[in-house]
Parts: C-alpha cells; sequence; structure tokens
C-alpha cells in the first residue's frame, strides 16, 4: 500500500530521537583512541641507533637524519628532522625500526598556524617531553652521555 | 512541439552531487538532459608514474589512496599482484585475515555508497545511519593498523595480526549490522519516494553493460553474474559460501539493491572466516628488500567498485619498473553518456550515484 | 465587547487602546502600528526559533545533539548566525538583474507580514480580522512565487533560473489542491472569516470532519513551503542552493527568514482551520495555539529528515493527477455531507 | 471613502497602478514589463478592495498576480531566445499609440459620466458579504454565462494541452 515504506521511515527516525546520541564533545571529552593508532610519530632518542632504516623505507623521504661517529666507531645522532607536509602517516618508518625507537603516538591536534611547523625537529621534541614530564628519560649508558658532552 | 531554449550546464568539478572532482557538461532542454559529456581527470596525480620510483613496499601507502573508500581492497589487489610476481606463498592465517578485513572494507563502501545515494536523493538522515555503521567498521581498523581511511595494511607476504581485543569488538559488529541493514530497508528501500526516484530510472543494458566493460556491483546490477571473487577466486575466496546477487533491470534500484545484499553477502563470508582461521603465523618468509625477478604480472580483484588490477612490469630492482592500474570507476563512469540522456536533471545525479564513483580511482 | 478569560495580551491591547480614547481614530493607527511591529517581531522570533528547533530536531533524528556550544545547549546557535550572516559581505553577481536581484528578498518578507496580519493567535487576538481571512491569505501566499522566480532570474544564473523555474511550476500546482483542501471547511463554516472559523471548532475539530482535506493540505503546503521531500528549489544535490544559489549575507538571510516564516504561517492556518486554533480547555488560547503550531512544524520538521527529494515531473504528477482530485473529492464528500446533514438537521447552513 | 485618508489611500495606489502600467509598455527588458504588470495587478486588486469588492480583490490577486501574470513570466523565461536586454522592442507607432489611447480615454469616459445609473453604487443582494452575494448571483441568476464560461475554459485547456503536446517532429 502506498505510504507504507513512508511510515516505516517515519517511525524509524522518530524512535531514535529517543535513541542515545552518538555525538562526541571532543575539546571537552578527549577521543580515547587505541594504542595502534598512527596519527603522530615521536622519537625516542636514546633508543635510536641511527641505523637509517626509516629513512630508506619512507616513501616520500620525509625523513633526514644525520649522524656522527664517536672514537669507538660508533654511530650517534646529530639531528633527526621529520618533514610532516609530505608525510603519509602510513607507518612504514616505524615498522622498519629495529629498535622501536620511533614510534607512532595517538596525538592526533598536529594542526599547525603555519607551515613551519609542520617541520619536526624530533629530538627536540623528545626533549621537550622529557622536560615536561610526558615521559621518562631512558637511563643512557654511561659512556655515551660523557660523548654526547664532549662532542658540545 | 512547443520548443525550449537549450541551456548547458556545467555540473563540476566543484558541484556538491559529482562526489568528488568530476565535471558533466550536460545540455538541458527545460528539464530535461539532452546530452551528457563527462570529463575527468582534475585529480590525476600520476599514480601509475610514482611507483616507478618508490619500491614495491613504499607503494602499498599509495593504493590507499586510489580509492579512498576501499584502502585494504586496494592494498590487497596490490599486494597480491606482487606476491603473484615474486611467487610467494601467504599463510593461511594471514588469508583469512585478509578475507575478513578485504569484506569489512567492502561493508565501509558500500556504506558509503548507499548512504550518499540516498543523500543524493535529497535523504539526508539515511546517509548518517550507514555512517553511524561505518564508524564500527573503521573504529575496528584504527583498533588494528591505527588508521581508519588509509589504512595502508597488508603487507607483501602477509597481514598485520589484530589485537586480542579485535575478536570480540568484530562479533560485536557483526551481531548489530543484521539490525542496521533493516534500518536502512526501512528507510531507504521501502520508501515510495526513493522507490520512485530510483525504479526504471537509469536503465544499463547488459549489452552497453558489456561493451563498456562495467564491472562491480553496476554489472551485477543489470543481470550479469559476474564476480571475480567466484569466476576467478584470488586469494582464498573459493572456500566461502557465498551467493553472488544481481538485479533484473538493470536500473539506480537493481544497483543499490545489489550493493545491500552483497553486505549481507560479506557479513556472511566474514562469518565463515572467523569460524575457519586458523592460528599461526601472518607473515611469510620474505627477504626485506623486495627485489622482484624480471617478468611481468597482471592481477586483478573484486573491488567495491568493480575490478581493480595492477599490471606490474620488473626489470628486476627495487622498483617496478612499469605499473599499470585499471580502475573500476574509470570504466563505470563512461556508460554516463549513454545512459543519462533523456532522463531529468536530478535523475542524473541519481544515476550518477547508483554509480558509486570514486574520483581518484579514476583519475588516479 | 465580551473578553472574559482572554488572556493578557488582549488586555494589554486594551490598555493601549484606551489611552489613545478608545475607538478612535488614533486608537487604530496606534494599534495598526504595533499590530505590525509584533508581526515583524514574531517573524524574527518564529525564524530564529524554528531554525534551532529544526537542526535539534534533525540533530536528535541522526542521533546527533544538535548545535550544542553557544548558550545552555546550543540554545544561542541561530543567534549568532543571524549575527554572522548580518556581518558578512552583500555581493551583487556582475551579470545580475540588480533590481530584481536585490527586491527579491524583501518581497518574501514582505509577503510573510501581509500573511501573518490575518492568522488569529488566541481568542481576540487577530491583528486584522478579513471578511474574506482565508482567502486572502491564500491569494497572497500565492504572490510567493513571485520573489523565488525574481530571484532565480535576478540572479542570472543557471542554476538559479532552474530553481526559479521549479518554484513557479510547483507552487502554481500545489496552490490548488492547497485551496482546494482548505474549502471543504469554508463549506461547513459558510465563512472565510478566520476568527469565525475557529468558533466553529468549539466542540469539533474540523480535522476530523475534514481528514481527507487535512492530509491534502498537509502535503500541499510542504509543497508549498518548498521543504522536503519537495524542496526542489533548493535541490541541493543537483541545483547547489537552487534560485537562492548567488544570495549572500543577509539578502541570503531573508529567504531563510521567508522560508520558516512561510513554516510558521502554514503551520498556523492548519492549527486554525483542521485543528481548532487557539481553542483548548485550560491553557489560555494563545498557549494553545503555540502548541498546535510547534505540533505542525515538528510533523514538518520530521517529514524533512526522512524522506528523499521527489523529482520534478513526479512532483507535478502527484500535485495534479493525486492531489487535485482528492481535494475535488473532499469538496463533492463535503457537499454530499452537508446535504444529508441539512436534511437531518434543517436549521443548520443557508 | 469620503474621507481625507481613504483618497490618499486611493491616489497611492491609483498612481502606482498607472505608473507601473506605464512601465510595462516602456520597460526595455520583458521581464521586467512581466513583474511591472504584477505591480499593476496588484494595484488594481487594492483598488477592488476599497470598493469593497473584497472578494474581487482577492480573485485579482490569486488568479491575476498569482497565477495568470506566473504564466506569462514562465512562457517568456522558457521561449526567451538571447539576453532579457531590448527584449522588448521598441515602441515604435508612439503617435499612433496615443492617439488610440486617447479614444479609448475618452469612450469610457463618455461611457461612465453620460450612463447615470452607473454613478449609483449597487446594494447587496442579501445583505451578506460579497463572496455569498456572488457565489448566490452566480448558481442562479447567471448560472448559464457561469458554465458557458466553464465550458469555454475547458477548450481552452484541451487546446492548450494539444498545442504543447504538439504534432510529432519526427514525421
Amino acid at each position: 500500500m502506498f505510504g507504507k515504506g513512508l511510515a516505516k521511515g517515519l517511525g524509524i527516525t522518530f524512535r531514535h530521537m529517543f535513541d542515545k546520541k552518538i555525538t562526541e564533545f571532543y575539546p571537552e571529552d578527549m577521543p580515547t583512541l587505541p594504542p595502534r593508532t598512527r596519527s603522530s610519530l615521536a622519537l625516542n632518542t636514546p633508543k635510536c641507533i641511527s641505523c637509517g632504516m626509516c629513512s630508506s623505507a619512507c616513501p616520500n623521504k620525509v625523513i633526514t637524519l644525520t649522524t656522527d661517529k664517536n672514537e669507538s666507531n660508533k654511530k650517534f645522532l646529530t639531528s633527526y628532522h621529520m618533514d610532516l607536509t609530505r608525510c603519509l602517516f602510513c607507518g612504514l618508518c616505524t615498522e622498519a625500526c629495529p629498535t622501536k625507537a620511533l614510534y607512532t603516538t595517538t596525538e592526533f591536534e598536529n594542526a599547525v598556524y603555519f607551515r613551519e611547523d609542520m617541520q619536526w625537529d624530533m629530538m627536540q621534541r623528545y626533549r621537550d617531553k622529557v622536560a615536561s614530564g610526558e615521559i621518562k628519560e631512558e637511563v643512557k649508558p654511561e659512556t655515551k652521555q660523557e660523548e654526547a658532552k664532549d662532542n658540545g | 512541439m512547443i520548443k525550449t531554449q537549450e541551456l548547458e550546464i556545467n555540473l563540476g568539478p566543484q558541484h556538491p552531487s559529482t562526489h568528488g572532482v568530476f565535471r558533466m557538461i550536460t545540455k538541458l532542454d527545460g528539464e530535461t538532459v539532452t546530452s551528457v559529456e563527462s570529463k575527468v581527470g582534475y585529480l590525476h596525480r600520476g599514480m601509475e608514474k610514482l611507483a616507478e620510483s618508490r619500491t614495491y613496499t613504499q607503494y602499498i601507502p599509495y593504493t590507499d589512496r586510489l580509492d579512498y573508500l576501499a584502502s585494504i581492497n586496494n592494498n590487497l589487489g596490490y599486494v597480491q599482484t606482487v606476491e603473484k610476481l615474486m611467487g610467494v606463498e601467504v599463510p593461511e592465517r594471514a588469508e583469512y585475515l585478509r578475507i575478513i578485513f578485504g569484506e569489512l572494507q567492502r561493508l565501509a563502501s558500500h556504506m558509503v555508497a548507499i548512504g550518499t545515494g540516498s543523500l543524493d536523493l535529497g535523504g539526508f538522515t539515511p546517509f548518517l545511519y550507514t555512517f553511524r555503521d561505518r564508524e564500527k567498521i573503521l573504529d575496528l581498523f584504527e583498533m588494528t593498523i591505527g588508521g581508519r581511511m588509509t589504512m595502508n595494511m597488508p603487507r607483501i607476504g602477509g597481514i598485520i595480526e589484530p589485537p586480542e581485543e579485535f575478536w570480540p569488538a568484530l562479533n560485536k559488529f557483526l551481531g548489530e549490522m543484521p539490525g542496521s541493514i533493516e534500518e536502512y530497508h526501512g528507510i531507504i528501500t521501502g520508501n515510495e519516494i526513493f522507490q520512485a526516484r530510483t525504479v526504471g530510472v537509469g536503465i544499463i543494458s547488459p549489452e552497453l553493460a558489456e561493451q563498456i566493460a562495467v564491472t562491480g556491483p553496476n554489472l551485477r546490477g543489470s543481470g550479469i553474474k559476474w564476480d571475480l571473487r567466484k569466476n576467478a577466486p584470488y586469494g582464498i575466496y573459493d572456500r566461502f559460501d557465498f551467493e553472488v546477487p544481481v538485479g533484473v533491470n538493470g536500473d539506480c534500484f537493481d544497483r543499490y539493491i545489489v550493493r545491500v545484499r552483497e553486505m549481507e553477502e560479506s557479513i556472511k563470508i566474514i562469518h565463515q572466516a572467523v569460524r575457519d582461521i586458523p592460528e599461526g603465523p601472518t607473515f611469510a618468509k620474505v627477504p626485506k628488500l623486495i627485489k622482484p625477478s624480471v617478468g611481468e604480472v597482471y592481477h586483478r580483484v573484486e573491488n567495491p567498485r568493480g575490478e581493480l588490477s595492477f599490471y606490474i612490469v620488473s626489470d628486476g630492482s627495487t622498483k617496478p619498473y612499469r605499473l599499470r592500474i585499471r580502475g573500476g570507476t574509470f570504466v563505470n563512469i563512461q556508460v554516463l553518456p549513454y545512459v543519462a540522456p533523456g532522463w531529468k536533471l536530478a535523475d542524473v545525479i541519481a544515476i550518477l550515484a547508483s554509480l558509486d564513483i570514486i574520483l581518484p580511482e579514476c583519475d588516479r | 465587547m465580551p473578553q472574559y478569560g482572554s488572556g493578557l495580551f488582549v488586555s494589554i491591547a486594551h490598555l493601549i487602546r484606551g489611552l489613545f480614547g478608545g475607538t478612535t481614530v488614533t486608537a487604530d493607527v496606534v494599534m495598526t502600528v504595533i499590530n505590525s511591529l509584533i508581526i515583524w517581531a514574531l517573524i524574527a522570533l518564529a525564524a530564529l526559533s524554528l531554525i534551532l528547533l529544526e537542526r535539534k530536531v534533525a540533530g536528535w533524528m541522526q542521533l546527533r545533539t544538535g548545535p550544542n556550544r553557544l548558550g545552555p545547549r546550543g540554545w544561542f546557535q541561530t543567534v549568532a548566525d543571524a549575527m554572522k550572516l548580518l556581518g558578512k559581505e552583500d555581493i551583487f553577481p556582475a551579470a545580475a538583474d540588480k533590481w530584481v536581484f536585490g527586491l527579491a528578498p524583501m518581497f518574501v518578507i514582505g509577503l510573510s507580514v501581509m500573511v501573518m496580519a490575518v492568522i488569529p493567535y488566541g481568542k481576540g487576538m487577530v491583528p486584522v480580522d478579513l471578511n474574506v481571512g482565508i482567502f486572502y491569505l491564500l491569494a497572497v501566499s500565492a504572490l510567493t512565487t513571485i520573489p523565488f522566480f525574481m530571484a532565480g532570474w535576478g540572479s542570472n544564473n543557471k542554476f538559479a533560473l532552474l530553481g526559479g523555474m521549479r518554484a513557479v511550476a510547483q507552487m502554481i500546482s500545489y496552490e490548488i489542491p492547497l485551496v482546494f483542501s482548505l474549502l471543504g471547511v469554508v463549506m461547513i463554516t459558510q465563512t472565510f472569516k478566520m476568527s469565525a472559523i475557529v468558533n466553529a471548532q468549539s466542540h469539533v475539530w474540523f480535522i476530523l470532519l475534514q481528514p481527507l482535506g487535512f492530509v491534502v493540505y498537509t502535503i500541499a503546503a510542504t509543497a508549498e513551503t518548498n521543504r522536503a521531500p519537495f524542496d526542489l528549489v533548493e535541490g541541493e544535490s543537483e541545483l547547489t542552493a537552487g534560485a537562492f544559489t548567488e544570495y549572500t549575507g543577509m539578502r541570503w538571510a531573508l529567504f531563510f527568514l521567508g522560508e520558516y516564516a512561510n513554516l510558521f504561517i502554514v503551520s498556523a492556518v492548519a492549527a486554525t482551520v483542521f485543528l481548532g486554533g487557539w481553542q483548548g480547555p485550560f491553557l489560555p488560547g494563545w498557549i494553545w495555539f503555540a502548541i498546535k503550531v510547534l505540533f505542525m512544524v515538528f510533523l514538518f520538521l520530521w517529514f524533512r529528515w526522512t524522506f528523499p527529494r521527489l523529482r520534478v515531473d513526479q512532483l507535478m504528477h502527484f500535485g495534479w493527477k493525486v492531489l487535485l482530485p482528492l481535494s475535488v473529492a473532499n469538496i463533492l464528500l463535503t457537499g454530499v455531507g452537508i446535504y444529508i446533514y441539512q436534511l437531518i438537521y434543517p436549521a443548520i447552513g443557508g | 471613502m469620503g474621507n481625507i485618508g481613504g483618497g490618499l489611500v486611493f491616489l497611492v495606489f491609483a498612481l502606482v497602478t498607472v505608473f507601473s502600467a506605464y512601465l510595462v509598455i516602456s520597460s526595455r527588458n520583458i521581464i521586467h514589463s512581466a513583474l511591472f504588470l504584477i505591480l499593476t495587478f496588484i494595484g488594481v486588486a487594492a483598488l477592488y478592495a476599497m470598493l469593497d469588492a473584497d472578494f474581487l480583490a482577492m480573485v485579482q490577486l490569486l488568479v491575476y498576480a498569482g497565477a495568470i501574470s506566473i504564466m506569462v513570466v514562465f512562457g517568456v523565461m522558457l521561449t526567451l531566445r538571447g539576453g532579457p536586454e531590448n527584449s522588448n522592442g521598441d515602441t515604435r507607432n508612439a503617435i499612433g499609440g496615443a492617439i488610440a489611447a486617447l479614444l479609448t480615454f475618452v469612450v469610457l469616459g463618455m461611457v461612465i459620466f453620460t450612463n447615470s445609473a452607473w454613478l449609483t453604487t449597487g446594494t447587496g443582494i442579501s445583505g451578506g458579504s460579497t463572496v455569498s452575494d456572488v457565489s448566490w448571483l452566480l448558481l442562479t441568476k447567471y448560472v448559464v454565462p457561469f458554465e458557458v464560461a466553464a465550458v469555454l475554459l475547458l477548450v481552452a485547456m484541451v487546446g492548450a494541452i494539444i498545442l504543447a503536446k504538439g504534432v510529432d517532429d519526427s514525421k
């Protein structure tokens, strides 16, 4: 009969008027994202062994890192830079990382006002995080700290 | 006959109902469309050329961005192509996981298709109901891999193992799904206005569909029973018991209803996969640096929007020498100039919505 | 003039009248000015609250909460939106027909004011109680086609032109069932006077005597206000914004205001003609009237957020081949009914 | 309508009517002409209302301003070739037109002023509102003209449909 389907649709919408709403009140209630969420990247500097696997795994050359060698011919990181404007957030770099020094985080508020703010100095970000107490600094081998001091 | 002045209207590239940057140059006689010229290519990003400067693994995230509503299906198509080229045997568990995620992605994609189809006919609320359910699928994906749209999930030789909490969540979702489909039927399928707008509108005859090589639900809507999952099974689709729903008239309603019934079949497939999935590794032994031997390979998969196929020529290096993509949308969109004339302007929108185009896949 | 229990507003009106000497010309003029100011305020109020209500109801039906930021639970959202629209740039397209384009939105709102003058908001609360009240209302609302056409033509935009054409075609086809659906009530009451129609419903609402008329009226009114499933004038999926495509800022807001004023008007007419107007127990008349209007408004909102849109030819088909015969049948049935009633109770009717 | 206020209102509406009627013929843009025609109709409706013919006024508004003028506009809009500018053509035979208008005016004036019966206002038939009078007269005294008009309209409608559907072009 004509109108039956219409009435059924009206019934469905009417029922939903009193259903629980699924709106998330975002800035007030921050969503809890699952731990695997790939919404941001972070580097745990002490864990990094400066192998450059992340850089070569990246499809878009987001990551540029410079390394130096100390007296005992061991590589250490001098700069680690990510150009977020080109990042696909594909996660290939974190998968490639052998020590999981580079990892994805669930921070998703990555919007910035200026293009330059998309250029991330990952080592600085790590230091900022440690300073703000967000993560604990890993205990580094004694020798490494001294080496860092020596290099300035 | 009273003649009116013919009006030439540019629908798109910036238009709410062209699903992206698709442009239709339509000529109208009053409200009746006399001719449609489709213009594609506004979203061309050189996806095929990009492959030549990326390694095989690095290209996987790019396939996400072909048909962004079915990224896992794209990933799978590409990954299986490379595996075919290298002769990699994928572990059983990974195959099952691929089926589960592929079908979940198909569900999500079809939800968008029917939701936006309703939206293009002016029904806004059903659109949000389908998106509510799609959100549940995206949550499952996010739980597993961390992405919601561009998943980049399968890898050459395997797939990422979902976490523990994935399985109960999947079961919960599967339990809710029949109710949701019932709701779609109530608010979209059974609605007389929706039927009036779609039944008999934009008929693609089986002959036309075959001549243009339309694939996917659009082809099946025209009554041709052709589904690669059945007709040329890839992965382990031959182990599953499911129907290939086909339409009768080839009108917009048939294309819609085929999608809804495919969703039901997908749920059936997922149920079977969850039941049969074995324990074991999800990654095959694949060298870290993927370097296929010299050769070429062609592989096609059934995507929500038709056949997606990859043709890769390898010169033995770590990067493809040439990669060619055949997307469903690019072909499906070509029926528009044949089907649209004679219908009203609003029907063209309905036909376009029922074709379920996605421009990144079309323009690549 | 006995005004027992007529409520607050009538007393205030009497007070003001008394200040200017009862029934003098001055008092009439003052009352007219006050009435028109009230109607303007009512339009603004109705539009602001109905827009919010629409968004809230849409939200609830779509499992959302609707506007929720500004004010308590978002109740001030439309005020902010109106402010924003006021502050926006007023753009005239280079190729537009300046006068036609610019005047169209003002006509929309002007016609709404003209119509709202004859609606009985409560007992003794009819700003202008015309002898031909309901007919006047229909005649003036028939003119609302013109601003839509002017907007569509004046924009000099193809989408707008199509929207304008649709507006004209649609309103012409739905005007007739709309008029005919109300004729049944006029036949029963033997008057066009709005207040008399309300008074006639003190025992039984006309929705019970004229169910078919009510259904036809509701459908035709939905089409008349250009709301889904008949929102072809706007038809955003094919015409972007139809006749309003080129409008910006306050001019666009006036169309919006007009749309919601129209929604209010058709709901008010339905409440007056079919639902007994301000008649009701316990509460003052104007509250009953508001409740009934809100009920009708909710009905229209409910339709809009459930149904897809009809196609233009289906709309015509439905209007001319379904609604029109139905409304004519309604008139016939009413005539037969009145005849039989008169045979039984010869006292009634003229 | 003896008071000054009524006279003033009459003057305003009469001026609006006449002026917009002039604009209908002088406008270069045919769409503007059509819109001014609507304004003329509305002015005439207002004049009717001032003559206490409220039903006639509403009919004027509903049928002429609301429907017929819209049909005019619709027809113009759908069949217009080229731009709207200068679509109304030149009003060439200005002198001839003026003479014709003058003659019409004189004849009308003579009819009005020499026929004394027109000067008296008619009284209502039943003493009720104009609506009931009109309906009463239409269905009793003037039922034959009423039905003839209905048949005429029906014929016109059938003709319009045949014209619109037309002969098949393909032959």
